[in-house]
């Protein structure tokens, strides 16, 4: 029977003084994911790191001397499941916090209810921006911090100057771009976009496409294809003759911020192989925090499980939850809320993360992977800093 | 331009081809008002199709159709119904599910727009014309039964009711002896004899004792053409009618 | 405004681009109407034959292609010589376990329901459900794809501009293949025959002396073997995953729709416009209106022709 | 050759055929005759299997085939006109023949006699049979009953819609099948000359029952004429 | 006039006991032993219940299936959510106090839009300020698109598969014009947080004056609507689609108009879809595109045939129990969920074609009036046994 070594510094009626599920022993959270539908490709990885980061913790603890219990619940890839599951959790069950979401329109959907019921998300996934809500800590990158320095360096290493941008449309690929598109027209000397298209989330005929990118021939295909869509879009241009070579002999190149090893175990490494990705985590990582998770995490998901930038991101929600929740002393919402600024993460496999100190984001590195045959990336390329987050870039409106 | 007649029906020059086959071939029949007229012909004479035409079911290839000297070729069915014309198919045609009574009440010609029907009501005139005509088709017994259990004569006559209930001045009947004992058909005929007073009939049937009972006038198609026309016996003893439809 | 569009697209081009640009829009038109046509055919005998509206139609190609990359996968670790050749027998493969499973589906509910043809709808959309989530436990969430062989990898230059993908031209192979034989089956074959008359009228086909209840179980089995086979090639081109069935199942209704079901030609043709038309659109407008608006065409040819493109003109009784 | 005996027949809980026995002989030719809704219908169809039966037994040429499926008691040598024909209709001519194949060797084949006797149907032998007119489907109904090359036939109300030149000549047909096959033939109708010209003998069924048999030698046209009107 | 009310609205004597046990499980025992949460969520399932008693109508007993019906609900919906986003947008026009929202948002402009580049209101938009306005488009729309299908496919005779098939076609091009037209309708993403209404904080779950006023709004909408049904049902009217349903080529040669009298139900069908979007709107706060896609449309169908294709107080049950039971089993059995829900669909239409209704009939023949009572024969449906022998 667990007993909790601080309940005398911690007692149960100081830390939870809003009637969360927290008890002398336990604190419960909210797991919030797709496990079905289009979605789960992805999200899976998510639940997966997130379950690897809680049972650590416990092994180690808990927080404040509680275990953490989990009451998962599945969005099934349906925004208004999202919301109706995200206001089960904080309403009915009264979590202390809720790791999920993944795309962007979830997150939409499920945010006014975590305002309004006063709850705390952690979202792990790279997406648009323009948001930066209390109730909120996104663990994943926000547009500037994935998208600036990776066209920098697509445009200084490999002398890019056309653009072809392409994306899955939705919201997140839509202002991605945007963003690119300005910051290609207005920053980059003597660069331009020479095409802009977007297809459904789970679109699957990509030849006219593809033509089209021959016909312009752009330096960089600028790709953010989402989901499931990708294995089309990479097999089919395989089949047209769009390989890395082949690009490379034209001075050509294809960057994606949108295709992790997860996506590329559907693909198969065999097309994707010499393409680059511009994340701010591969699971090829050179670094002990890496090593330690990677093996963790193949420990309890099996060898065959990959783990890509989102995987990773949503493996830092449980610990930096903990750490704010020991800042602050309290697992009242708004206590975790205010004290979220500035807690850091040094176990953290992308490197070392913080908290920015007033809009929820984290400070990140940028990295360019090269795709290789067996589904892995080859880092090439390592932003120097860490990259403040900006969810709010001024001179990209 | 066809000019005004005082015929009920005047149908002239009427074709109608299914790729190429020409099932009803260059037709003109009169039928005046208050005739019961039978047409009878081999199997495939087109006799089936020259009804459909008439009540729209069938588009004609050319050709005129005129009821009342109302042109019926491009009208809508449920406007040929309106007009006055009534069909009645070859193998019953009832509402299964609901009984005599309400059969009869469906059929009546009230409230026969989308308005018109929602605020239908059952009213003693309504009542009193569905008794009415329920009696004529020997059914007033059974008004409370669903069509579904009636015998298969009954259903015909049913039918034929249905029509009645519309008042309408032609009414068009696809054998409508076919699988009727005896003494069924002997009361059919009554009916027939009957209804036919004060607005015309066109009968089709192939039992010749059936129409020998009833006909004013018979007219034979064969191969889609009109073969002979005139009184029963006029008919039945012309050689090519026999040849090609009664046989020796 | 589109017109504007469509006029300066080809701005900045040589006509020799232009040619190029044609013939391989005209090519990947080809290969998504050797898609639609694989997909359909098999809905064509289930739906267009038996009336059965087979919601569940992709999931059965979903098995043909989970089979496909089970082979693959078992080929890669256990039997590498294998690679090269393992594909056909991957087809037949997939054909089988579709087969098989449409087989014991149809004795499960199918047979109860042939009065009922849009009854059919809602119990097959039970069935797509119950498959998917056995995909799911089985296979796991994310996209699976089969390893190539190298034959079916890579694209034939035609010319220096021109490059046509060599799956895409195995899959219209397949296709093709497919269609003749399905034609033969069901137009020349007493089996055809009896599949017939038994969708016609099931009692009268057993008062002829036809086996009605076989006939119908091996219908269904090979409408839905040959979706297998349909999911078998599309390895070729994309992934598959549990819910990758359900992509295909409203084009597929609608080109057999479109069609006039009960008729392969009919079938054929609206594969060929539909692929072709949302191909040349593409290039011009974006996907999506390209899509809406092939949608809407073939809404509103399907207004003036109720029955499909190739109607069989038999009268009411 | 044909041995019915003791077969019941129900809709439901209704019965429709209760108790019914009879035995038709090799090149026999049996009439049922009843007004409407009496069970002629059932009879014929729980006959051929369209329809279960809820007892009894049916014997052709020594085999039972009461608990068989419809195809096997065609294999067993029964073949089936229906009422209303039931042609289908998408099928051409040709093939609606060609479906009464199923139990000879050679299902590709249509034999000449068939359309010997029957000549219209090779006029139309490309049409669709749905568009045929309601004579000549009767006559392809009975030319695919026919190929199939039964012992017993079944005939269900033959007259109905048929042009009386044609009733004349399928009574014809009906005798020269006959005696060429020595066939057995069951045929249920309303209508007297039709039946007085084909059948050896006639039964009179009445709300499911056979409730009298005469041999047409003995048929007195006031008998029936009772039993046949309301 | 007593007739009028109590043998056709309600239905007589059966009738009216069905309404009332409805009424009763609705007005008072939910409310009772319901927390706020479960009861929102009963009123987001009974939203969707008028698709449910509007397919009663039109597939039930008109015989036409429709698979796009979630386009109606979907319309009404985003009619409702587009009157409630202009208005929250207002809202932070005016408590707009921090700078950010100042510098980064265009003033009264919906979020979504700014998201997507549009500087300024389209058109079409302007219509949603105004409330009464927005009210009568809800209706209107849908039923503008239902009678422009209707005509066009009912004139030329477009029915059964092909119309269920040529309705989810039309989902279809919905679904992909308001995913992907989305400055103009927010996308993927849908219509998010709306809170208020006319200044009524309709989405405060505390209160009494919120979310289960709301609730309360929904189950009167909902006895309206089956009421309507009954009146339509039990009229001349009601029997003629009974009718055509069955023997379509005789209604036509009894003088009726087939077409316009399909059209007409259809009609209705879309308006009565279009207010259950609507109030889903208000029960949830937010519109989805995820809800006008294929996928729901079917489960509303499923709705209806789990109920019982001909009852629609059925139809209310049906939507209840589909729904909760997903809800239910999701939570119990993450991954086994599916497999209940598809056994479910498949065991309905093999073994009870009837739903709900028609077990509860087969059951207690008394019990089954009470529940199916419609002032209409129960439907033809044949039986569910095999074919042949
Ligand atoms: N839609 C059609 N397509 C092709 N041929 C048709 C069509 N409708 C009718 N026919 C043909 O037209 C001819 C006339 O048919 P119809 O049914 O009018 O004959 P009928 O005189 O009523 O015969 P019966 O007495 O046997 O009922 C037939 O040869 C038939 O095959
Ligand atoms: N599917 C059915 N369900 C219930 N009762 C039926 C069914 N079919 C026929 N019946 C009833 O069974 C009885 C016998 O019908 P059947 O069709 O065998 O008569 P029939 O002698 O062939 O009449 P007809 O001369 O009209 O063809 C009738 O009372 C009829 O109402
Ligand atoms: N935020 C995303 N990738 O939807
Ligand atoms: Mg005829
Ligand atoms: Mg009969």
């Amino acid at each position: 029977e667990w007993t909790n070594p601080v309940l005398d510094k911690y007692p149960t009626d100081k830390v939870n003084t809003t009637g969360l599920m927290v008890t002398d022993t336990t604190v419960t959270v909210g797991q919030l994911h797709s496990v079905t539908g289009t979605m789960a490709i992805s999200e899976t990885g998510s639940v997966e790191a997130e379950r690897l980061a809680i049972k650590q913790i416990n092994d180690m603890g808990g927080v404040l001397g509680r275990k953490i219990e989990i009451i998962q619940e599945d969005g099934a890839s349906d925004w208004p499941t999202f919301a109706e599951k995200a206001r089960k959790l904080l309403v009915s069950d009264k979590v202390g916090t809720v790791f999920g979401c993944w795309t962007s329109a979830s997150r939409k959907a499920v945010l006014p209810i975590f305002e309004k019921e006063n709850g705390m998300l952690y979202y792990p996934t790279f997406y648009e921006g323009l948001e930066a809500s209390k109730n909120v800590i996104y663990t994943g990158q926000e547009a500037t911090q994935q998208i600036l320095w990776g066209l920098d360096w697509a445009h200084e290493e490999k002398g890019a100057k056309t653009f072809f941008l392409i994306g899955s449309d939705y919201i997140w690929p839509r202002t991605s771009n945007k963003i690119a598109r300005i910051h290609i027209e207005r920053f980059l000397k003597g660069c331009k976009v020479v095409g802009e298209e977007y297809y459904p989330l789970g679109h699957t005929q990509f030849g006219s496409l593809i033509n089209k990118v021959k016909l312009k021939k752009p330096d960089c295909i600028y790709s953010i294809i989402v989901g499931g869509s990708n294995v089309a879009w990479y097999k089919q241009l395989n089949a047209a003759g769009i390989t890395a070579d082949s690009l490379a002999k034209r001075g050509q190149i294809l960057l994606t911020i949108s295709t992790t090893e997860d996506e590329i175990l559907g693909i198969g490494g065999a097309n994707v192989e010499g393409f680059y990705a511009c994340m701010k985590y591969f699971q090829s990582l050179d670094n002990e925090n890496n090593k330690k998770f990677v093996a963790a995490f193949k420990e309890m998901w099996g060898s065959d499980s990959v783990i890509g930038d989102v995987t990773q991101a949503a493996y830092l929600g449980p610990w930096l939850w903990k750490a704010t929740v020991e800042k602050a002393g309290s697992f009242d919402i708004d206590a975790i809320s205010a004290a979220s600024g500035g807690v850091e993460f040094k176990e953290a496999p992308e490197g070392y993360v913080r908290i920015h100190d007033t809009n929820n984001h984290l400070w990140s590195k940028a990295r360019i992977g090269k795709m290789l045959a067996n589904g892995q990336f080859e880092v090439i390329a390592e932003s120097p800093e860490l990259i403040e987050p900006n969810p709010f870039p001024e001179g990209y409106k | 331009m066809v000019l005004p007649t005082d015929y009920a029906l005047a149908v002239e020059n009427l074709t109608v081809s299914f790729d190429g086959f020409k099932a009803v071939d260059a037709v003109s029949l009169y039928v005046d008002k208050g005739e019961l007229r039978v047409v009878i012909g081999p199997n495939g004479a087109g006799k089936t199709t020259l009804l459909d035409l008439i009540c729209g079911k069938t588009r004609p290839t050319s050709g005129s159709i005129q009821f009342l000297n109302r042109e019926l070729s491009s009208m809508a069915e449920q406007k040929i119904v309106r007009n006055g014309v009534g069909r009645k198919f070859q193998t019953p045609s009832i509402y299964p599910k609901l009984t005599v009574f309400e059969n009869l009440e469906v059929s009546f010609p009230k409230g026969r727009g989308v308005w018109g029907s929602l605020f239908f009501s059952r009213s003693e005139e309504v009542k009193s014309r569905i008794l009415e005509v329920a009696k004529e088709i020997y059914l007033d017994e059974d008004l409370d039964t669903e069509a579904e259990i009636l015998s298969h004569g009954q259903k015909q006559w049913l039918e034929i009711g249905m029509l009645l209930i519309a008042n309408p001045q032609l009414i068009l009947l696809d054998e409508p002896v076919a699988g009727m004992s005896v003494s069924e058909r002997k009361k059919t005929a009554e009916l027939l004899r009957r209804i036919s007073q004060g607005r015309s009939v066109v009968v089709i049937e192939h039992d010749m004792n059936f129409v020998r009972e009833i006909a004013d006038k018979v007219t034979v198609m064969h191969q889609g053409k009109v073969l002979a026309e005139g009184s029963m016996d006029k008919v039945e003893n012309d050689e090519k009618v026999i040849e090609v439809y009664l046989g020796h | 405004m589109e017109l504007l569009a469509f006029i300066s697209m080809f701005e900045g081009y040589t006509g020799e681009e232009i040619r190029a640009i044609f013939i391989m829009q005209g090519f990947s038109g080809l290969s998504m109407f050797s898609v639609f046509l694989l997909m359909a055919l098999g809905l064509a005998i289930i739906f267009g034959q038996m009336k059965v509206i087979n919601m569940a139609h992709g999931e059965f190609l979903t098995i043909g292609a989970y089979t496909t990359v089970f082979i693959s996968d078992w080929a890669v670790e256990s039997a590498p010589g294998f690679l090269p050749y393992y594909f056909p027998f991957a087809m037949l493969a997939a054909f089988g376990v579709a087969f098989l499973m449409g087989y014991l589906v149809e004795i499960g509910f199918i047979r109860f329901l042939y009065k009922r043809p849009l009854d059919t709808l809602l119990a097959t959309w039970g069935l797509s459900m119950i498959l998917q989530q056995i995909f799911r436990l089985t296979f796991g969430a994310r996209e699976d794809s089969a390893v190539m062989p190298d034959w079916l990898m890579g694209s034939w230059a035609a010319s220096d501009m021109v490059d046509i993908p060599i799956n895409g031209m195995f899959l219209l192979g397949t296709s093709i293949f497919m269609t003749v034989l399905v034609w033969l089956l069901m137009a020349r074959s007493r089996w055809g025959l009896r599949v017939r008359a038994t969708v016609q009228n099931r009692e009268m086909a057993a008062a002829t002396g036809i086996n009605t209840k076989r006939t119908d179980r091996m219908t269904f089995a090979l409408g839905c073997g040959i979706a297998g086979i349909a999911g078998a090639a599309f390895t070729t081109i994309g992934s598959v995953s549990p819910s990758a069935g359900s992509l295909y199942i409203v084009d597929t209704f609608i080109v057999v729709v479109f069609g006039g079901a009960g008729s392969l030609i009919g079938t054929i043709l609206a594969a060929f416009s539909i692929a072709q038309a949302q191909s040349i659109l593409e290039f011009f407008l974006d996907g999506v209106l390209a899509k809406v608006f092939i949608l809407l065409t073939v809404v509103g040819i399907l207004m003036l022709r109720p029955q499909g493109l190739v109607v069989s003109k038999i009268r009411k009784p | 050759m044909l041995n019915v005996r003791e077969l019941n027949v129900a809709y439901g809980s209704s019965p429709v055929i209760r108790g019914v026995s009879f035995n038709a002989g090799k090149g026999e030719t049996i009439a049922i005759m009843g007004r409407n809704g009496m069970g002629k219908t059932t009879l014929m169809k729980s006959l051929i299997g369209s329809l279960g039966n809820s007892g009894g037994s049916i014997e052709v040429d020594g085999v039972e085939l009461s608990k068989k499926e419809s195809y096997q008691r065609v294999k067993g040598g029964l073949a089936f006109v229906p009422q209303g024909r039931q042609i289908f209709s998408t099928l051409s001519v040709e093939d609606n023949i060609r479906t009464g194949l199923e139990t000879v060797k050679d299902r590709r084949k249509i034999s000449d006699n068939i359309y010997a006797l029957f000549p219209v149907l090779y006029d139309m032998r490309r049409r669709k049979g749905g568009n045929l007119s309601g004579g000549q489907q009767q006559q392809l109904a009975i030319a695919r009953a026919l190929v199939s090359q039964p012992k017993v036939l079944l005939l269900d109300e033959p007259t109905e819609g048929i042009q009386p030149s044609i009733i004349k000549d399928i009574a014809k047909a009906l005798n020269e099948i006959k005696q060429m096959y020595d066939l057995t033939i069951v045929v249920s109708e309303q209508v007297l000359s039709f039946t007085m010209e084909v059948a050896d003998r006639l039964f009179v069924i009445e709300s499911g029952k056979l409730i009298h048999e005469d041999k047409r030698e003995d048929v007195q046209e006031e008998t029936i004429a009772k039993y046949l009107s309301v | 006039m007593k007739s009028l009310i109590y043998e056709k609205a309600l239905g007589g004597r059966s009738g009216l006991i069905g309404m009332l046990v409805l009424a009763a499980l609705l007005l008072i025992i939910f409310p009772i032993f319901l927390d706020t949460f479960r009861l929102n969520l009963m009123g987001r399932y009974l939203s969707l219940a008028f698709v449910a008693i509007a397919l009663v109508l039109c597939w039930g007993y008109g015989g036409i299936l429709s698979l796009g019906q979630g386009v109606f609900w979907g319309l009404g919906g985003y009619c409702m959510a587009a009157f409630l986003k202009l208005e929250a947008a207002r809202n932070i026009a005016n408590e707009a106090g921090t700078d950010q929202i100042n510098a980064l948002t265009t003033v009264g402009l919906p979020d979504f839009m700014d998201w997507n580049q549009i500087t300024e209101l389209p058109w079409f938009w302007y219509p949603f300020k105004n409330f009464p306005l927005t009210l009568a488009l809800m209706f209107l729309i849908p039923t503008v698109l239902a009678y422009i299908i209707g005509v066009a496919m009912f004139k030329r005779r477009v029915s059964g598969v092909y119309f269920a098939i040529i309705t989810q076609a039309l989902c279809w091009i919905m679904e992909l014009l308001f995913v992907t037209r989305q400055g103009w309708t927010g996308g993927i993403n849908g219509i998010t947080d709306l809170r208020t209404l006319l200044g009524w904080d309709f989405m405060n779950g505390e209160h009494w004056t919120g979310q289960r006023l709301v609730y309360f709004i929904t189950v009167i909408m909902i006895g309206v609507c089956i009421i309507l049904g009954r009146l339509i049902l039990t009229s001349k009217l009601g029997k003629l689609l009974v009718a055509l349903r069955d023997t379509e080529d005789r209604v036509r040669f009894s003088g009726y108009d087939v077409a316009s009298f399909k059209t007409f139900i259809f009609c209705i069908a879309a308006a009565m879809s279009a207010l259950g979007g609507g109030l889903f709107v208000m029960n949830v706060g937010f519109m989805s595109p995820k809800l006008v896609t294929i996928e729901p449309s079917i489960y509303m169908v499923i709705f209806c045939a789990v109920g019982g294709r001909m009852s629609l107080i059925g139809a209310v049950y049906g939507t209840l129990v589909v729904s909760y039971g997903r809800t239910y089993f999701s939570e119990q059995f993450p991954e086994l969920w599916l497999f209940a829900l598809g056994g479910v669909f498949i065991l309905v239409t093999v073994i009870f074609p009837k739903g709900l209704a028609g077990i509860v009939e087969s059951a207690t023949p008394w019990l089954g009036k009470v529940f199916s009572k419609t002032g209409e024969q129960q439907g033809s449906q044949p039986p569910a046994e095999a074919v042949g022998t």
